[in-house]
């Protein structure tokens, strides 16, 4: 007997991230003889996704995997899976606690723990550097509304102040997610501030956005962090422009929903948070590190 | 004949075509290429297509006023995010603390009035500015949008009373509650469009506005109780929704403006305005839902489905003109 | 005339526009039951002082008084309210409405709540179209009616309301002999009733059949009013342009040349069948017939606008099919189209652009539009119509409709065709223009280029075709010579009765 | 100009006047009311100047146009759309797909293969929008929606979703397009303001231009007229590939890389650029020259809303209020009033 599990993720192909994801998913999911996927994507719609859990459950599913596009309005809809005896398995960014009773498990990173890792790495860079109490930071951060951006971006403000509580964090606007966006949000900084030390993007890829700002500009010398460590991201670390990220693969992420999944169907004994590990990645440990796929 | 009975319907019959079409074929292929064991048309699977076109949908009837009034209105997902955004919220005011659950229809009320505030400016503006209904629902839609984003900074307004969502989940006589919604505005709306004065000279505005004006038709009340009309429907459609969900992101409701003029246009109203029918909006809209469902029935992913929907939309718009054509007779312009 | 108390009284109406004075101290006085024709060239301000009247334009300065009371027409529904209903120039209908809904629109009949009293409504509109003897109801698509019965649906709003006073804006323009005698039953019927009538037409008979006194109006002021008895075309023709026209039938013959334009048992569905005609160069074939009829369907035919089901079009003997439009002009044949606002002129361009337009392929200095020949086309044009703008950089939208038709037959004439068509082409053109109008065409055919009028107009017809093709339900029931056509046998042959039918 | 300035007035300046309320600007005001959205662009400039004294800076200046060249870019091709009476909404999306497409062939087949490579596939897509709307006659608004979302599931495919970069980004030429600079001036401005140039050009002195005008103010009477209508559409959209294109090329050269939304959500923008600058969407109205203004005017306020420090979604409120202010006094200036007279 198959496991049928489907799967509704928040938005492929808005980034890399998720397409490759959602690639990993597919060729796992294929590996194992005894798991068929229905995979679905929402568009990074709440009403869409919520209807694709419908679906799911009308299609009598053995077990669901739900990536939130909104960690609580998706509750109601976890309960109706609950309900029906369908299994919930939460993947890549959690729902809130409300609706903790009505699922299984949580599988993925801890974005406020790679907010706080990011704050840790620019501190260390600065305090290398002798500017801990002078550094003056801007940062740029994902989507507005989106749970990882706002997860991240709590982190980040919350621990940075506790490890170099003389940096100044001195702007903060919204890059999308998206490289030419922030790219035009790190030149209207560059135009305002002249002394910029630090830039803390939410994921490389508007970090990468910022530093052509920069570079550019001609501005030399500014420390840029970023999270999810991307291809580009890692490339310009190896040119040196780029100081450090949070490693995170997309590929393990998507195994470890999968397996959390089977496992749930195998009535194996799980942990509730299933946290992947996403270590810290700088020019100094790069080399442990192999270059991201995606 | 009145207007908007039996004739229209079946000259604007294509994209019940088409609906019948999609049916057969996902229930055809979905027999080779689902994971389910249960038909496509199963009664229930039907009756989910129903409910989940409600969000959409709701808008849609309100978009197909607007259109047929000559204007378009690109702010309803602004709108519908700060409606919910007021209801969700709202619940939780400590002036309402010793309501208990009648708390709910507060908030009902507050988020409709928020919807019917908003259309009201809109209108206001194009009303009494004379800027193109476009560009003035192109800037709310920033603008209100920049509103949601103040409210609650990034953060998602949630409350989840569980009264409500069962309620929202709930179904009478076999319909769930947000079909019993939609089904209704389309009923009241269509009511408003064929048998009031108002209606009538919504769409003689639509169709030619120096005739309505010399005809001493007050063009600006008629555009502003459309503005509040849709406004109001958006609003609505949010309370529908977020009864059920309990949380609003501030981004949510993007795009909502051009899936719901893709339903009008699907169900034959046309862009300048004058002519077109509530019934049809509501098969666009069906359509499309359709679409998405019976694609994640039969496992297309996303780069299919985005080419196929598109490609769909298209070949709907050909059809549709191939079947209106009246033959060779039609003059070459 | 009984009463002396006017109906409605203007002073001194003053009204200019950016670079034009439309009205210049503009007064008049209309009695109750009295019809008041209103008359000037093209451009003269008619219009406007009508739309002053109806509240559609504001005056700069003077007086508007009804029934001895100074008023102030804010609004088209102000107007309405105080008795003045305005049937206007140019069709303002809404099509996808029905006929009832456009001749109520702006007052429906109410219900409770707001909603439509359909009954009232079909069954008073019922009771106009019984007047107006239209073969179309209440019901009908106001989109699916010709031209003319659109025409009618607007003629009918003047029955709607107890009215002080009724403005018709050259209604007859696009209407044929049976629906004038109508309207004028109809207005006939509203001047028993009291009521005053403003009568704007460009068409002397019909101003001696039907109105009292005369207005005239010239470059925006006021010339004088004259008693219909006791005047004639002459005396308003001098009020009006300052000379006298010679408005007879065409007698003097061109010499004509070969065939230009042979057709043979064209039909095109059900709009017209088997239909074969020839055209020389140098001759005017006249296309005479009701509404309906299929003319403008064989003009748009041999334009390329339409395809057709059976039979042959020959250009200078050899046969061809024609495409399009840009396929007919390159094969040098042009058409002049009746509606002149869908078809004809792009409203919101200049002057100058609209009348280039099909030429402006050819006018061309290096890869840019050479401007300079445009203007120099234009001027031409301008001087030998007559039109009334300010300057080519005028928008086609702000000219009175007579001048809006000159710049069309403009536009066309300047391509110097082989073989032209005009489709009304003197509609809402006032006399002095019509009888330029009327020379021009006679004067192409003399310079070789063979021309078809298709025209509702009879003394039209007859002034400037050396042949006339009458046709009846989609056939050619006779073609008549000049010398055996008389206005008995062709109203005879248009309503579908044959010489033989009729022995 | 003048002819063309004429034509836009036209559509806004209705028959009725209601005497309230004029505030009519005589004599050389007059002239300047004309350019109700210069002055307006005018005013904001001042605003911001007066709020961040860096504003004004040169660099800001240069980087702000530079910056709103890739939009511009696309605006000037939907210009031509627009006024032939419709719309694009695909551009956005087709942006995205020339980005990727650029970026993917220039490690496979080398720049100078890539970008007429790139141009050919983004032409042909122009050309199947062109053929559908012009010839097919289908509505401009779903098959351009439809494409949008078609192009983009095209892109997807085509780079399996992932972001697509240059391997070797120091080694190219290719980056010249979008950041090389010519006697101090950025390249992306040298190619916006040629661009605009020669379509300005070609849209206000051709016959094709004329021809464009006529077939958005009346369709009925161009084909009237012989204008081949449907061949005039086509080459509207064609040209608006075209210019995506280039936008793409500019994207893709500035950034050496990009992900498969990098043009998502520029559809909306590009469109308030073209109605901001007058364009009328109902076609037959609107220049080149004014759609510069609108696509500047755009950049500036985001620039200076940015530089003022307001949160962004105060600047969304704000950028909400400045659009119908602009467009407002434009109109209101043309008409003489500044109440609608709407009744
Ligand atoms: N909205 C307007 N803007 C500018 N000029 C106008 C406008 N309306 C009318 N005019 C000008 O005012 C003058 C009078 O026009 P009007 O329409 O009253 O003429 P008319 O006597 O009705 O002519 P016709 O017999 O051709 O209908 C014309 O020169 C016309 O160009
Ligand atoms: N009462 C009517 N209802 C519906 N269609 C009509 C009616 N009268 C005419 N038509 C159609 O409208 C079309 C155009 O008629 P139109 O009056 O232009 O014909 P025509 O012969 O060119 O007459 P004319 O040139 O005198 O106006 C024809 O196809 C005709 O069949
Ligand atoms: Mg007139
Ligand atoms: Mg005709």
């Amino acid at each position: 007997e198959t496991m049928k599990i489907g799967i509704t993720q928040n938005n492929v192909g808005v980034d890399s991230y998720q397409t490759t994801y959602e690639k990993a998913f597919i060729e796992a999911a294929d590996a194992n003889a005894d798991v068929e996927t229905v995979v679905l994507d929402a568009g990074g719609d709440v009403a869409r996704q919520i209807a694709q859990m419908e679906d799911l459950i009308q299609q009598e599913v053995d077990a669901i995997i739900i990536w939130p596009t909104n960690g609580e309005a998706v509750i109601p809809a976890v309960r109706k899976a609950h309900k029906a005896g369908i299994p919930v398995i939460v993947t890549n960014s959690n729902i809130a606690e409300q609706g903790f009773d009505f699922v299984k498990s949580f599988s993925g990173p801890d974005n406020i723990t790679q907010g706080k890792r990011s704050a840790e790495i620019m501190c260390d860079k600065f305090k290398e550097m002798g500017i801990e109490n002078e550094a003056q930071v801007v940062h740029i951060t994902g989507q507005p509304g989106y749970t990882t951006a706002i997860e991240r971006a709590k982190g980040f403000d919350d621990r940075l102040p506790e490890v170099c509580p003389n940096v100044t964090q001195i702007d903060k606007q919204p890059g999308d997610w998206n490289r030419e966006k922030s790219q035009k949000v790190m030149e209207a900084f560059l135009v305002k501030y002249d002394d910029i030390d630090g830039v803390y993007s939410g994921d490389d890829n508007m970090g990468v956005g910022a530093l052509n700002a920069a570079k550019a500009a001609g501005r030399e010398g500014i420390i840029f962090v970023g999270a999810t460590n991307f291809a580009v991201g890692y490339e310009a670390m190896e040119r040196g422009e780029y100081w450090g990220s949070i490693y995170q693969s997309p590929v393990d992420d998507a195994k470890a929903a999968l397996k959390t999944a089977v496992d749930v169907l195998n009535g194996e004994e799980i942990p509730f948070l299933n946290y992947f590990d996403t270590p810290k990645i700088t020019q100094d440990n790069m080399a442990e590190f192999d270059k991201p796929v995606f | 004949m009145e207007p908007g009975t039996l004739s229209t319907f079946l000259k604007r019959g294509a994209i019940w075509g088409f609906i019948v079409l999609q049916l057969v074929f996902f229930s055809i292929a979905g027999k080779y290429l689902s994971l389910s064991d249960t038909a496509f048309m199963d009664l229930d699977n039907m009756l989910l297509l129903l409910k989940q076109s409600a969000p959409i949908g709701i808008i849609a009837v309100g978009m197909t006023v607007i259109m047929i009034n000559g204007n378009i209105d690109l702010s309803v997902g602004a709108i519908f995010a700060l409606a919910a955004v007021v209801m969700l919220d709202s619940m939780t005011w400590p002036v309402f603390a010793g309501l208990g659950d009648w708390v709910i229809p507060v908030a009902w009320a507050l988020a409709l009035l928020t919807g019917i505030v908003l259309g009201a400016i809109n209108g206001l503006i194009v009303w009494k500015t004379g800027v193109d209904a476009f560009i003035v629902t192109l800037g709310a839609m920033l603008g209100y949008r920049g509103l949601v984003f103040m409210y609650n900074g990034e953060q998602p307004t949630s409350h989840l009373n569980w009264t409500l969502v069962d309620f929202a989940e709930a179904q009478f006589l076999g319909l769930p509650t947000a079909a019993w919604f939609l089904l209704g505005t389309v009923a009241v709306v269509w009511f408003i469009m064929n048998r009031t004065v108002h209606g009538r000279n919504a769409y003689a505005i639509g169709d030619n506005r120096e005739a309505a004006v010399n005809a001493g038709i007050r063009v600006g009340p008629h555009f502003l109780m459309n503005f509040m009309l849709i406004g109001f429907l958006a609003a609505l459609s949010a309370v529908v929704f977020y009864s059920e969900s309990g949380s609003v992101n501030p981004n949510d409701g993007q795009l909502y403006e051009l899936w719901a003029i893709t339903a009008v246009v699907l169900g034959g109203t046309k862009l300048t305005g004058g002519s077109g029918s509530i019934i049809s909006t509501l098969g666009g809209v069906i359509a499309i839902q359709l679409l998405r469902k019976g694609l994640g029935h039969i496992g297309a992913d996303t780069e299919t489905v985005n080419l196929v929907i598109g490609l769909i939309l298209i070949a709907v718009l050909f059809l549709d003109r191939q079947l209106n054509l009246k033959g060779k007779q039609e003059l070459r312009v | 005339m009984s009463q002396s108390t006017p109906a409605l009284r203007l002073e001194n109406i003053v009204k200019t526009f950016p670079g034009v004075r439309a009205l210049d101290g503009v007064s008049l006085e209309v009695l109750p039951g009295e019809v008041h024709a209103l008359m000037g060239e093209n451009g003269a301000g008619k219009s406007t002082l009508m739309k002053v009247l109806g509240g559609l334009h504001q005056p700069d300065e003077g007086k508007i008084i009804v029934s001895e009371q100074p008023v102030r027409m804010a609004s088209p529904l102000d107007a309405k309210s105080k008795g003045i209903v305005f049937i206007h120039q140019e069709l303002s209908l809404a099509s996808e409405l029905t006929v009832a809904e456009n001749i109520y629109l702006g007052e429906l009949p109410k219900k409770r709540f707001g909603l439509v009293d359909w009954q009232k409504l079909y069954a008073q509109t019922d009771e106009i179209l019984a007047k107006l003897k239209v073969g179309f109801n209440a019901k009908t698509r106001v989109g699916d009616l010709s031209i003319a019965n659109q025409q009618m649906v607007e003629i009918a709003r003047a029955l709607t309301v107890d009215a002080k006073a009724v403005i018709f804006d050259e209604p007859t323009a696009s209407l044929t002999d049976a629906e004038k005698v109508v309207l004028f039953d109809v207005i006939a019927d509203l001047k028993d009733h009291g009521v005053g009538i403003i009568y704007i037409s460009h068409r002397m008979e019909e101003i001696f059949k039907i109105t009292d006194r005369i207005s005239v109006l010239r470059d925006g002021s006021y010339r004088g009013t004259l008693v219909t008895a006791k005047t004639n075309e002459d005396e308003i023709t001098q009020l009006m342009i300052g000379r006298s026209l010679d408005l007879s039938r065409n007698v003097n013959h061109n010499e004509l040349g070969d065939v230009a334009l042979e057709v043979k048992g064209l039909s095109c569905g059900k709009l017209y069948r088997d239909v074969s005609f020839e055209v020389r160069r140098g001759e005017v074939v006249g296309f005479y017939g009701l509404v309906g009829a299929g003319r403008t369907e064989i003009a748009e035919t041999l334009f390329g606008l339409r395809e057709p089901s059976a039979g042959k079009i020959l250009l200078d003997g050899q046969e061809t099919r024609i495409h399009s439009p840009a396929d007919a002009i390159s094969k040098g044949i042009s058409l002049v189209p009746e509606d002149r606002k869908g078809q004809g002129l792009v409203l919101g361009m200049n002057c100058r652009d609209n009348m280039t337009l099909p030429q402006v392929d050819d006018l061309k200095a290096g890869p840019f539009v050479a401007e300079g020949a445009e203007v120099a086309i234009f001027d031409q044009y301008r001087d030998r119509l007559d039109i009334r703008t300010p300057g080519w950089k005028q928008t086609v939208g702000n000219l009175s409709g007579g001048n809006q038709q000159k710049i069309v037959i403009g536009k066309w004439l300047s391509m110097h065709p082989n073989v032209l068509i005009v489709d009304e082409p003197t509609r809402g053109i006032d006399v002095g223009s019509k009888s330029e109008i009327h020379n021009l065409i006679r004067e192409l055919a003399g310079q070789g280029y063979a021309v078809i009028v298709i025209s509702s107009e009879m003394p039209e017809v007859l002034h400037v075709s050396d042949r006339i093709v009458a046709m009846y339900s989609g056939e050619i029931i006779r073609t008549f010579t000049s010398d055996e056509v008389t206005e008995d046998n062709l109203i005879q042959a248009i309503s579908g009765i044959t010489p033989d039918k009729a022995a | 100009m003048a002819d063309v300035t004429d034509k836009t007035e036209a559509r806004t300046s209705g028959p009725r006047e209601s005497g309230m309320n004029s505030f009519n600007l005589a004599g050389a005001g007059r002239l300047l009311a004309r350019q109700g959205i210069l002055v307006a662009f005018a005013v904001f400039m001042i605003g911001f100047t007066l709020a961040n004294e860096r504003f004004l800076d040169p660099d800001n200046i240069m980087g702000v146009i530079r910056s709103s060249a890739i939009l511009g870019v696309m605006a000037l091709g939907v210009t031509f759309v627009v006024i032939s009476g419709n719309l694009d909404l695909s551009v956005g999306s087709m942006m995205s797909f020339a980005t990727i497409v650029v970026l993917d062939l220039h490690d496979k087949i080398g720049p100078a293969l890539a970008i007429p490579g790139m141009y050919a596939m983004v032409l042909c897509l122009g050309a199947f929008i062109g053929f559908l709307v012009g010839y097919l006659k289908l509505n401009s608004l779903i098959v351009t929606l439809g494409m949008l979302s078609a192009i983009h599931g095209l892109t997807l495919t085509y780079s399996g979703g992932k972001n697509m970069d240059i391997a070797d980004k120091e080694g190219t030429w290719f980056s010249v397009f979008g950041q090389s600079d010519v006697l101090g001036i950025p390249v992306p401005i040298l190619l916006f303001a040629l661009v605009a140039s020669v379509l300005g050009i070609l849209l206000a002195k051709t016959p094709f231009g004329r021809k464009v005008y006529a077939v958005g103010g009346n369709g009925t009477a161009a084909t009237f007229s012989g204008i081949r209508r449907a061949r005039v559409v086509f080459t509207c959209y064609l040209l608006s590939a075209f210019c995506v294109a280039t936008a793409g090329l500019l994207q893709a050269s500035r950034s050496l890389g990009s992900q498969n939304t990098v043009g998502q959500g520029l559809e909306l923008e590009v469109l308030a650029a073209v109605i901001l600058g007058g364009a009328s969407l109902l076609g037959g109205s609107g220049t080149i020259f004014k759609t510069v203004i609108g696509v500047l005017i755009l950049g500036f306020i985001q620039n200076g809303l940015l530089l003022v420090g307001l949160q962004f979604y105060a600047q969304y409120v704000v950028t909400w209020i400045i659009i119908i202010l602009a467009v407002w006094l434009d109109i209101a200036a043309k008409r003489g009033k500044l109440w609608s007279p709407i009744a």
